[in-house]
Order: C-alpha cells, then structure tokens, then sequence
C-alpha cells in the first residue's frame, strides 16, 4: 500500500479533531479564471498555462495546463490559501478527433492579357491533430467557492496518450481516472492502480472514442432505420421486413 | 368499473400458457393415475416457485415490490427468494444484462437445480430496451438461456409481474411428465446447463447461443 | 498486499462456489508467512446485500477484512455513448434510469445542467414543482435506504416492506401526476412537463403532513434497539479530512461533520428561499449515516410544507422553450444538484448539434465509494456488508 | 389430582395405542406399542412443521402488513383457496422432487452425511419431552442429559455441511456454527441448572409435576414466576434461539452476509432436511421452555383442568413459537464477535449467579410470613442488580447521539 | 436498560401486526387478480395509435406518417414508412398515412416523447399492463392494425386529457373552416388574391400560428391522485376486424 500520497494513507485511527469554520459564501469563485491563471504563470513561469473562454452562457472558463506542471500546479491550487480547492468534483475525458479543416486560400494571379487578376481559389486541407482531454472540476469545500475548471491534453490519440494522474493530489481522481483510462485510453502516470473500470480485463477498445465501432450484434431489429438500419442491413431476413408489413386491412 | 378483467377483456397480446378446460378434460383421459400424479406435481411446483434473489438494474426495484406490502409476491408462495441458486426454482431477470454480466447469470443459470425457469422482466432482459444500442449491453438474456415468459415494460409494474408469474403458474400446471409435448426438464436429451460465453477482445464470445436463440427467418403469420 | 506464497502450501481448490468472479468460482487459500491463512471471497456481483451488481473481492483473516477490492462494470450500460447519439430531449427519459430510486431528482440535475448550457429560465411554479418533487425523492431514497440498511443488518425484511409502504404512497403521487411509477421523465428544459392538480397537491401536502409519523415510528422500532447501536456505532469510520479529498458528498460527508450542501452553497432552484437546516455528524461511522438520513428527512419535511405553502401561480413552462429541435449553443456547462445520495452533476459541452458532444454524468455513488476499503478494513465481512449499505450506491449511477 | 385429569379426553390417545397393540400376538406388542408413538410423535411434529411454516409466513407477513400465502388451494379441484393453508404441501411436492446437486469437489460422504444427522438428532430430542399427562415416550431419569447432548449434535451437523461444501462462505458459515455452539451450549445448560437444583431431579416429567400446584388455585407454580426461574426463561429463551440459529442468532445462515451459509450447496431434499430440522430444533427447545419454565402440560389454573393436558402442551408450545416468530420479524442480526461476548460476557455469569440464586431459594425455602417477602426481594435483587450493571458495561459507548446543525 | 430499546421495537410490529386486521392503513395489501387495479389517468405503458372511426380504425388514422416521433425516439422502437397514395382523413382532406407503423414494446421505454412531438395528436399512451408473452419476436412486435385504436377507447382510458385534445381539434377545424372561408369570400372580393393554403400540405394550421405545435408546451392537468379513467373499459380495445 505504498506508492500514494501519505495523506490519503495515514492510519485509519488517527482522526482529526473534526472542527470546521465555514461561512456561508456565493458558490462563485472567488478569483476569476483570468486572475488564477495571472497568479500560476508568476509562480510557475515555466508552466505553459492557456485560458479557454467557454463561449456558451455558463461562461465558466478554464485553465489548460501543460503536462508537465500539472500535478505541481494541482498541488498548489489545493493548498493555496486564496484558493483551497480541496474538492475535487468531477474528472472527465473528452475525445477530440482529428480533423480535417479546410481551408480556401485567395489568390490573385495577374491576367498575362492585362485583364483584371483573376482571382484562383485553391482549397487547402490541413489536419488538425486529435487530442483526448481530460477535464477537472474544482471546488472548495473550506471557502464554499468554485469551479475551476482544469484541462489536460494529451500529445495525440494514438500513441502518445499519456498524462500525469492527479491522484494523489485528490483521491477523488481514483475511479475517474480509471474510467477515462477504460474508456477514452489515457494512460494516468502514477495512477496507484491503473486498471480498467468497467469494461472487463480482456476489451481491447476505447469505447467512448468518436471513431469506435461497436460490435455487430443487430440480428434481429425490426424497427431499424437511419444509422441502425445501415448496420443491420446484413442481417436482414425475410421475417424482418414481413413483420412490418403485417396482415393488410 | 375501473379494471379490466383479464379474462373478459380481449387482451392486445397473445396470452401465455394458458390451458383450456376443454384440453383439462383431454388430459384427464390419458389416464386417471399419471394424470393425478401430474397434476399433484405440477400443483406443489407451481405454488411454490422460490425465485432467486438476483437483481439486475432498475426493475429489481419494482420485483422487490412486487414482494412488498401492496402486491405481495407471498400471496402466490413465491415469497421466498433464495439467494442461493441451488434453492431457487425461477430466475427473474430483471433488468439490464451487460455483457459483462452476462457469463454470471449463464452460470447462476447453469446452478439452479431442474426444473427451472426464467422469467425476462423489463424490455432489458427481453431485447436490451432503450440501452441495446449501447456497447457492452447484452441484447436480451435469451440469447443465452431459454426464456419462458416475456413482461415488456420499463420497468413493468409490479402487477405485470404477478400477472406473468400467473401465466408461468399456468405454464407449469400445463407441463406433461410423458409423451411426445412432455416438459422440457423431463426430456434428458434438452441440456439443463449451457456453455458460459466468455469475455473476448471486442464483444463476447460467442456473441450469442444458436442452440437457443435464433430469431424467426421467415414468417408466417396468420 | 504482500501475500508471499511459500512454496507447497498454497493450495488451488477448486470449488463450485456460485458466486465465483469471472475467474471462474475458485476458493484460493492465499498464504501469508506470519498470519496464516487468508481466505479470498469474490462477493457478488450477485449477492443478496450488494444492491445490485456490485462485486467486492474481499480477503479475509478469519472474518476480518484485510483487501477489499470493488469491482465496477456490470450495470455500465453505456449511458454516456448513447446520450452523444441522442438529442438533448431524448436522454431525459434516460436519466430516469441513472438511479431509478429517485428519478426526479436525477431529471432535475440534467435540466439544470442543459438549461446552464443554454441560458434557459424557468418559471417560479416550476421551480417550486421541482423542489417538491426532490425532496419527496428524498424522502423516498432515504426510507428505502435505511430498509435496505436494516436489510444487510439482517432483519427479515420488516423496515424494508414498513419503507416501501410509504414509498407506494409517493410512487402513487408521482404516476398519477407523470405517468410512471419509477420512470417519471418529468423535468424539461425551461419547466415541467404536467401541471398538478390542486387535489394532487393537497394529497402532497397531507402525505408530507403525515410522514413525520412514520419517521417517529420507523425510530422507535430501530433507533435506540441495542443490537442497531452495537452493529452501528463505531463501525466504518470515515475522517473528514480523507472525505474531502476523496471527493465524497452527501449524507455519507456529512456524517463526517463536513458542512456541504450543494442546496446551500449552490443555492440552485430557488432553495435559498427556503427556511431548513443540514444535519451533521461528529463520528463519521455507519450510525452517523444512518442518523443523517433520518434527520434530512425530517428537513425534507419542513421544505415540502413551506414549498406548498408558498407554491405561487403562474405557467411551468418557459413559453419560449423549445421541445423539439433543441440547439443549444456551443459551450460548455456543469450542473450539480444536491441528489439524495450527493452531489449529482451533469457535465455537457455543445457544439450547436442537436446533439451533446460530451455528456458526462458525474455520479454521486460511484465516488462515495472512492473510500470503501479503507472504511471495511479491519471489520469484519458483516460490517463490510453494512458499511456498503450505510454508503447509499445505487448500481445503475454507479456504473452507468 | 382433580376427576379432570381422569377425562376421557385425557386418555383417548393412549387408550387407541391400547387398543390398536392388542391385536398384536404377545411378543410384538411391546415393539408395536413404541413404534406407534414414534410414529405419532413424528406425525404430530411433521404436521406442526409443516403448519409452523406455513404460520410463520403468515405471521411474518401480518407484522409487514401483508397478505402472506392465501391461495394454495388442492390439486384436482379447481378454485378452492383454503386460505393458502396447503401451501406447506406444496413446498413439500416441490422441494421432493428438485434435482438434487452435489458439487463436484463436495466430500460426496459429508455432504451427505449432514441432513441425515441434523434430522436425526433434532428428531431424537423429541424422545424425553413429556407431551402430556402420561404421554412421554420414553421415561428417562436423566432426561436433561440427553436432551443437550442429542441437540448439541445437530450442531455439529451444520459445520459438517459447512465443511463438505468446499465453498467459501459455507465454510465461514461452519465456522460460525462452531463459535456459536460452543459459546451457548453453556448459557443453555446453566440457565437450567436451577431447575435442577430446585426440582432436585433430571427427569422432565419429575420436573412437569413439581410445577403442578396453584395457590389459592390460580396462581400456577411455574418455575417461570420465580425470580430465579423467570431470570432462568430469559436465558433459556436467548440461549435457545442461538441454539437453534433463529433471528437474530442466524449467523451461520445470514442471509445478507453469507449468501445462505452451510446451506449455500444443498438443493432440493437435502435443503428440505436441513429445513425441517431446523424447525424440529425450535419446537424442541420451545417444548423444553415449556416443560421446565411453563408448568409443562399444566393447565394454567384448577378450573381449566378439563382441556386435556396435551392441548395446554400444545398451545404454550405454539405461544413460544409466535413469540419466536415474532421476536424474528423485529430484531437484527448480531455480529459474531458480539454474539460470544453476549454469551460468555453476560449471559454466562448471569447464569451463574442465578444458580446461585437457586440455592437461595432452596435453603430459604422454609421462611414465612414476612421473610417470604424479604426471599422474594433478595432472590430479585440478586438477579436485576447484575442485570442492569453488567448491560450497562455490554453496551457502553453505545448510545443514541444526538446532532448538530450547520449554521 | 439493556433490553429497552428491543421491546420498543417488538412493540412496533406488535402494533403493526395487530393494526393488519382492522386499520387499511396497516393492511396495504391489493389482491392483484381479483381486486381492480385502479391506474391514475394519467399512467402510461405503451402507445397505441388514435383513429377517429370506431368501426374502422385503419381508415381513419389521424397519424399522417410524419416520422418525427420514429426520429425523436429515444431507444428508435418506432417504424414508419410513409404511403405511396394519399387517403382522405376525418375530415376529408387528402392525407399520407403510413404503410408500415410498427413499435416494439420489447424496446419501448414508455417514456411518452412519442406523444410530446406528434404534432397531430396522433399517438397516444396506452394503459393496458397485463402483456406477458413467450415469444418476443412476433409478439411483443405490435404493427399498425394491433396499434390502431378507436377514440372511444382513448376516452375511456383517459378522459380528461381526451376531452381536451378533442376540443383542440374541434377548434383547429373550426379555425381552419372560418379561415378556409374567410380566403374563400377574399378570393371572390380581391381578384389577387393570397395563395391558397395548400391543401396537401402535411400539417394542418393550427389555431394560434404563433406557436408552432411541436413547441407548444403540454399543459395536462394531472387529475385526482387514485381516481382515474378505467384502463380498459367494456368491449376494451375494439378492433374492426
């Protein structure tokens, strides 16, 4: 039972006197995401840290941290006085395919005839790699404020998917990590027990990737249509089209 | 007037199980002795069908209502639910059977000592209901076990519970010990234990039982 | 764990066992050079005590409880996958089955989460509507709790079925107003879907009336029986400095002595108008739990009579609501609730498809249990069984 | 002894053995003369079995608010309900004819083995238990003595199916059994200890007919309105529903903990046996609570002698029955570790002192006149003094609590 | 006192064993088959399709084979396909109706989103519980003709909402004549006159055109918790055939 964080470790008996001195505060957070940010590049000046503005009415920004620095960051958010984010809510994994933008670029190209320059549209298709994200909520259950919301990115979907766990800082992380780990593929570095959740052992895929296939099992679909019809069209028997049909009136 | 009579009102679905007086009285004739005898068994097993105590998801609630106070499972003996599969006579399955699940409940099947039967409870268990578009949702436990009675609903109420435990109670006092329609569980060459799937790298495997599930290729309706 | 496995005494038994894991049922003598040996049980995932599917691989010195491994999975129905395929609308009716004990509130949370999204208000009545409809789940969840609770402390049944009596009673106000017992799909975004009736409201109001009696009753029955504080008191202790950092909320934090009620610091709904008080425990073990549930539900009580009380007239629907062809802009948006059994949330992010991108539910009981082990060491498999009650788990939140 | 105990009612039942073994030639008449009550015995008592079942269920279900069996009806006739009274029959037909599974690494023997035993000794227990005036099948003078040995076998039975199971919570469950049996054997016999002492004998009919007097001829003397008898009954009573794994003692069966214990393996008939024997326990031990606490077959008061002996046997026996029934629908079950402690911790010493108390009583035996109250306020004190000091150190720490609001 | 706390709870079930014979309260139980099951108005299992024709249900389906409840359904358990020919409906306006209406209750979560989106108040929910099958293949598939049910029988089973949807279309009709009419005398007053609305147009006008039908929110009034419309009544689900 080594490897965890000595907190969350110490000796089931010893408790501390329970004692909390909390007042009654807004749930809003206490700094802004901007201010937060502001506050980690000055104690943290090698940490690459970006604010992603949350367009949508809830307008709850976040912090996208680089792997790197984030356990450290993570760390310091808890234990810093202003903040004390001591609770951390909800780990989530986001699956960002990659994806094909296409571009149209406007070139002028003077006409020889001494006409007016045509103008030669050439579409140009770039690649915008993948990423699988990992997003943490934050709360404080001393100073009653929140969320701050954290992001993790990994390199790309493929092979490089690893990000560091924040276990250790919040043993809430456990079983959240773990289901990001079974179902989206982040590998949590030092993660005490890294296994699949809630697939079994022996599943080899992602399943809440975007580009998972589910296996084949639509034998018997009557009331397929749309996406499921396309599926199950290898499957279809006589009785499933005659079950429609039914008797004529 | 505020409820149908069940067997004055022209049910939508086709009923299950039922035996006419007319084919009572055909039985009767085969012979008095080994139609008594018959009747005496199927009688002690049909009033005393201990389910398993064994709940899946969501109508697992609504079974265990239906032992509690207002419906009272009791009232038909079938009140004791065992949680022990070698005690138990019925297994209700009842709720969403993931495929991770799925070898567990093959094998509390495999457990149970004969005669058994399974009642699939909720649109879950029949065909996978509203998750079957879902990965790791098996859809429907009958493409593992045999299933006797079917209750459609999400969750069904705990009365459409009672109403297919009568139903499988009038299965049961229909079974036959001889001849060619004898019951299931008298005939040794109908398997009383089916193989466990196991877990595979993408789905379970096999991903369902020919031997018992094979849905209909062509139809011929009425 | 180090359990060195001294050569020619460890033994593979096989044996029928019929609540084997997937292994297959093995009994397993693991054998520890000092402390004998240690017995290895798979409980569940069927199990007369587990609600549900849930699979603790214990291992055991005699009867006390040295590794408790749990084990999740086999209620995950994929909840997440087929709500990114669904539209927005169309996972209402599968928040219903998230925690099928309280579908009410679990609809709430997701409504609050996509009207978060959206920017969408709702009209007074409806939030007043929605209180009531919480907190009657509230009252709900926690009498079937605390007759599952007496359940694994080995009753035969009787608070059970007492519980589920006056759960009938709730469940008949709940399908008379939405149509279903357990599954109500009552929530929608911007309001509710059906208007109570005054003669519903006056049956609510008698129902809440009447409640403390069952709850004077339900105590005298079980709380001071000498058996109930021996098997409680003490048992599973939870600090609520590793409460905190295990994320845990609920009655289980604050039984701890945690001061957390998302209803307070939210203040979502329009709770802040209401006049209650959140019950807190000094001792953190099973007894503690169990008491925090009995008392939320006396508090429960006096919200329901202020919220009939001050029930205010007027629509339940923002008229400009859309029920079909919902869109809502693209963004992102947390939604908690204060569910019977925790903090609830719904994390959504839109791209302005009629579909979520990411629909996340953040369950209340899968993270309760972050603790377990440490809760059960040193107990024995009895109070492992009680503890696990006492934490409130619901398998189909568990694992969606 | 009043004309009533003479009643033609009285002695109907032996007056048909009588009659039915004089058809016998000479020599099989004393073997016909034991096989019919042995099989009487086991007819009454298969039948009671059979309707406590069904009784239990009923009450049960009464105390939850409901209904319970109602509907079991016969076979061959159509629509009759009988108010679900043949549901044991059925359970019987069913249970007869499950298949029957042994597990294939069982200790094929043992396995066996088990049900055999625990029905035998259960049934054995019958042998000493006076049923009535003169209907007590066999006379032994150390009735007590044998009656704890053959029911601390049945014991022995439930760890033996523990064992041969070979499955994990079967054998938590034997072990549990073992602690059990060896924790409240001890309480058991010292809470009768008293008995003994005063009635001076072993015999259980001597002991019925010590208790058969009234003062004033309504005040039975039954050892259970003594202090030391009525200290003596509580034990008793706990003992005895440890004794025979009834709620809240079930611990080798705990149904939420251990699936269903020593049982877990057994189908069909075997689990039919462990069934029966279990009841044929309960009733057993109810019946001696009866014959050494209750007066036996005496009726309550002299007016009340014309209702056969054997029917008093039979309703106070069906009165512990309810009463355990009862105390089963309300209580939880107990920890193991809690369950010795309550035995060796408690019940041991209570037990004791109250032997104690019994020689009290023997010795002041002769007070009168207002040294009978002082006999009765010692023998008491003896008891409820102890009673309440050492309850109060069994449940130290534990107490309701009461709780703080956030503010 | 050790003891205490145990005898006031035996004193509970003591009082609850005794109140079982004489107090309701204490005595819950409903014998299912032969006491009535008593479902509230609004209670829901399945839908079934409404059809305003009591002696020929399939002609008169008011579902026009719009599909928006086989695409808003959550578990996709509908099946439509749309008509090739149109047929006249209640009210004698050319109509699509669908060929192939099919749900599969083994699928269906009675979650009544069906109901929410038919602009057309063209399905309904079904109360009828007791449908315990053995085959779930052919029979817990229902198919327009199992579906089809008379209006009466929407009466019987939930009346008040019935009598509300009614009066909605009485009024739509109403509305739709007058302005039918209005147009009429405005074509025959003004030569240029506004087009005609189209008459094979899928959805009628509603009343109001300010809100669209599909966004206009339910305003049920929940009736009387206990006392409801009986699930079925005499003759129950009556079929033509």
């Amino acid at each position: 039972m080594s490897g965890r964080h000595p907190l969350l470790w110490t000796s089931r008996s010893q408790h501390p006197p329970l004692h909390f001195t909390f007042t009654h505060s807004t749930p809003t957070l206490l700094e802004t995401a901007e201010q937060i940010r502001d506050r980690l590049v000055t104690r943290f000046p090698a940490a690459q840290i970006v604010l992603v503005p949350n367009p949508g009415p809830a307008a709850e920004h976040s912090l996208l941290l680089d792997a790197t620095h984030a356990p450290d960051i993570a760390r310091f958010l808890r234990d810093d006085p202003v903040l004390r984010l001591d609770y951390c809510s909800n780990v989530t994994g986001v699956d960002w395919p990659d994806k094909d933008i296409t571009g149209i670029t406007k070139t002028s190209v003077p006409d020889p005839a001494g006409g007016p320059p045509k103008i030669v549209e050439q579409k140009t298709v770039r690649r915008q790699p993948g990423c699988l994200e990992a997003v943490y909520h934050l709360y404080s259950m001393a100073l009653k404020h929140g969320p701050v919301i954290l992001r993790l990115c990994t390199a790309n979907r493929i092979d490089a998917v690893t990000l560091p766990s924040l276990t250790p800082v919040w043993r809430a992380c456990d079983f959240q990590e773990r289901e990001i780990f079974d179902l989206y593929g982040i590998v949590f570095e030092h993660h005490p027990d890294l296994r699949r959740l809630l697939m079994w052992d022996e599943f080899k895929d992602h399943p809440m990737r975007k580009d998972y296939v589910e296996p084949d099992d639509y034998e018997w679909e009557p009331t397929a249509h749309g996406a499921v019809l396309e599926r199950a069209k290898a499957h279809l028997t006589p009785a499933t089209t005659a079950i429609k049909e039914g008797p004529k009136p | 007037m505020e409820m149908s009579d069940p067997a004055v009102t022209p049910a939508p679905f086709p009923a299950a199980g039922n035996i006419t007086d007319a084919e009572r009285e055909e039985l009767r004739r085969h012979g008095i002795l080994l139609t008594s005898l018959e009747e005496l068994y199927n009688w002690g097993r049909s009033n005393s069908i201990w389910p398993l105590q064994f709940g899946l998801a969501c109508c697992a609630i609504e079974m265990i209502a239906a032992a509690t106070a207002r419906f009272d499972i009791a009232r038909f003996g079938a009140e004791i639910f065992r949680p022990s599969p070698r005690q138990a006579d019925l297994m209700i399955v009842s709720g969403t059977v993931t495929k991770k699940m799925a070898p567990q409940v093959v094998r509390l099947w495999n457990q149970m000592p004969e005669p058994k039967y399974c009642i699939a409870m909720g649109a879950c268990a029949i065909s996978g209901g509203p998750f079957k578009q879902g990965y790791n949702v098996l859809k429907g436990i009958d493409r593992f076990i045999p299933v006797d009675i079917y209750i459609p609903g999400c969750p069904p109420r705990p009365e459409a519970l009672l109403h297919g435990l009568i139903q499988l109670q009038a299965q049961i006092k229909g079974e036959k010990l001889t001849g060619p329609d004898a019951a299931r569980h008298t005939r040794p060459e109908e398997p009383s234990e089916f193989p466990v799937p196991e877990y595979g790298a993408h789905d379970l495997e096999p991903p369902h039982n020919p031997d018992v599930w094979s849905p209909p290729a062509a139809l011929d309706k009425p | 764990m180090s359990t060195s496995q001294v050569s020619g005494f460890n033994t593979q038994v096989s044996a029928p066992g019929p609540f084997g894991g997937p292994a297959g049922p093995t009994v397993r003598a693991v054998h520890d050079q000092f402390h004998g040996d240690l017995l290895e049980v798979s409980m569940g995932p069927q199990h007369p005590s587990t609600h549900g599917v849930f699979r603790m691989v214990v291992t055991l010195d005699g009867e006390q409880i040295v590794k408790l491994k749990p084990v999740f999975g086999y209620l995950h129905r994929n909840h997440e996958k087929i709500a990114e395929n669904t539209s927005y609308l169309g996972s209402m009716p599968y928040t219903d089955r998230l925690d099928y004990l309280c579908s009410m509130s679990t609809n709430w949370a997701y409504a609050l989460a996509v009207e978060k999204l959206d920017g969408q208000p709702v009209p007074d009545r409806a939030q007043y509507l929605r209180i009531i409809m919480a907190e009657l789940t509230r009252l709900l969840n926690h009498s079937c709790l605390v007759g599952f609770l007496f359940n694994d402390l080995g009753t035969s049944f009787t608070p059970l079925l007492y519980a589920f009596r006056e759960r009938e009673k709730i469940l008949d106000l709940f399908e008379s107003l939405s149509g279903s017992r357990m599954m109500c799909n009552y929530q929608r975004f911007g309001g509710c879907r059906v208007d109570p009736s005054p003669e519903w409201l006056e049956a609510a109001r008698r129902l809440a009336e009447n409640y403390p009696r069952f709850l004077d009753e339900y105590e005298a029955m079980l709380t001071g029986n000498e058996i109930m504080l021996a098997r409680t008191q003490g048992i599973g202790r939870l600090n609520s400095t590793h409460a905190i950092n295990a994320g845990l909320t609920g009655p289980v934090l604050r039984a701890s002595g945690v001061d957390y009620d998302v209803r307070k610091i939210d203040g979502y709904g329009v709770y802040p108008r209401f006049d209650f008080r959140v019950p807190l425990g000094a001792h953190g073990d099973t007894y503690d739990r169990y008491m925090m549930r009995i008392l939320e539900m006396r508090e429960s009580v006096k919200i329901l009579s202020q919220a009939f009380r001050d029930l205010p007239a007027g629509p339940i629907m923002d008229p400009k609501a859309k029920l079909r062809g919902f869109r809502p802009k693209a963004g992102e948006a947390y939604g908690r609730i204060e569910s019977p059994k925790g903090e609830l949330g719904f994390y959504l992010i839109s791209d302005g498809s009629p579909n979520p991108y990411r629909y996340r539910v953040r369950p209340p009981s899968l993270i309760n249990l972050t603790l377990l082990e440490e809760m059960c060491l040193g107990h024995t498999v009895a109070d492992a069984v009680v503890i696990l009650g006492s934490i409130d788990i619901v398998l189909g939140e568990v694992d969606r | 002894m009043s004309p009533a105990s003479d009643s033609y009612l009285e002695r109907a039942p032996l007056e048909l053995r009588d009659w039915l073994v004089q058809f016998l030639p000479e020599p099989l008449q004393w073997l016909a003369h034991h096989l019919i009550t042995v099989v009487a015995v086991l007819a009454v008592f298969g039948t009671f079995f059979a309707f406590t079942t069904i009784a239990e269920r009923k009450l049960l279900a009464r105390l939850q608010n409901r209904l319970g069996p109602n509907r079991s009806g016969l076979p061959w006739i159509k629509g009759l309900k009988l108010w679900g009274l043949t549901q044991p029959f059925a359970d019987a037909v069913k249970t007869l004819t499950k298949e029957d599974i042994v597990p294939a690494t069982a200790d094929k023997w043992l396995h066996f083995l088990a049900p055999v035993i625990v029905v035998a000794f259960s049934l054995m227990t019958f042998a000493v238990l006076p049923f009535g005036r003169n209907m007590i099948p066999v006379e032994l003078n150390a009735a007590l003595l044998y009656f704890f040995a053959a029911g601390a076998a049945t014991e022995l039975a439930i760890f033996m199916a523990g064992w041969s199971s070979r499955n994990k919570y079967s054998l938590l469950a034997a072990m549990r059994a073992l602690a059990q049996l060896i924790s409240y054997e001890l309480p058991l016999i010292l809470s009768v200890v008293p008995i003994v002492l005063v009635a001076g004998t072993l015999s259980t009919k001597a002991i019925v007919l010590t208790q058969g007097y009234w003062t004033s001829g309504f005040l039975p003397h039954w050892f259970v309105f003594t202090p030391w008898g009525l200290a003596g009954f509580l034990i008793f009573i706990v003992a005895a529903l440890a004794e025979s794994n009834r709620s809240p003692f079930d611990l080798p069966e705990a149904e939420s903990e251990l699936i269903a214990g020593h049982l877990t393996e057994y189908s069909g008939f075997k689990y039919a046996l462990f069934f029966m024997a279990e009841y044929f326990g309960l009733t057993a031990l109810s019946a001696l609570g009866v014959t050494l606490f209750l007066g036996g077959w005496q009726a309550p008061c002299v007016f009340l002698e014309f209702i056969p002996s054997y029917l008093w046997f039979m309703l106070k026996l069906i009165g512990m029955i309810v009463f355990f029934i009862w105390v089963r629908g309300t209580l939880l079950r107990l920890r193991i570790d809690q369950l010795t402690r309550l035995a060796w911790k408690f019940l041991v010493p209570l037990a004791l002192l109250n032997v104690g108390n019994a020689a009290f009583w023997v010795l002041s035996a002769h007070w009168a006149g207002p040294l009978q109250l002082v006999r009765w306020a010692v023998s008491f004190a003896v008891i409820v003094i102890p009673f309440v000091i050492m309850g109060r150190s069994l449940t130290a720490g534990f107490a309701p609590r009461t709780y703080r609001y956030a503010s | 006192m050790l003891g205490s706390g145990i005898i006031k709870g035996l004193a509970v079930t003591a009082k609850n064993f005794v109140g079982s014979y004489y107090d309701p309260a204490r005595m819950t139980t409903v014998e299912y088959p032969e006491q009535p099951t008593v479902l509230p108005e609004n209670y829901r299992n399945f839908p079934f399709l409404v059809s305003e024709n009591a002696t020929d249900p399939m002609g008169t389906l008011r579902c026009v084979a719009c599909q928006i409840c086989e695409k808003e359904c959550p578990p996709q358990c509908i099946i439509i396909e749309k008509s090739k020919d149109k047929k006249p409906d209640a009210n004698g306006k050319m109509q699509l109706y669908p060929a192939v209406f099919g749900i599969d209750t083994s699928v269906c979560m009675s979650c009544q989103i069906c109901v929410e989106v038919c602009p057309f108040d063209a399905i309904k929910m079904d109360k009828v519980f007791e449908i315990a099958a053995t085959d779930r293949f052919l029979d817990l598939y229902l198919n327009r003709e199992q579906l089809a049910k008379p209006n009466t029988y929407y009466h019987q089973i939930h009346p008040e909402e019935a009598a509300e949807v009614d009066g909605r279309l009485t009024a739509d009709r109403k509305a739709a004549e007058e302005k039918a009419k209005a147009t009429a005398a405005a074509k025959a007053a003004a030569p240029v006159a506004a087009p005609k609305p189209a008459d094979s147009a899928v959805a009628p006008k509603p009343a109001s055109p300010a809100v669209k039908p599909q966004d206009e929110p339910r305003r049920l009034v929940s009736p009387k918790p206990g006392e409801g419309g009986s699930p079925l009544g005499e003759g129950g689900p009556a079929k033509s055939s």
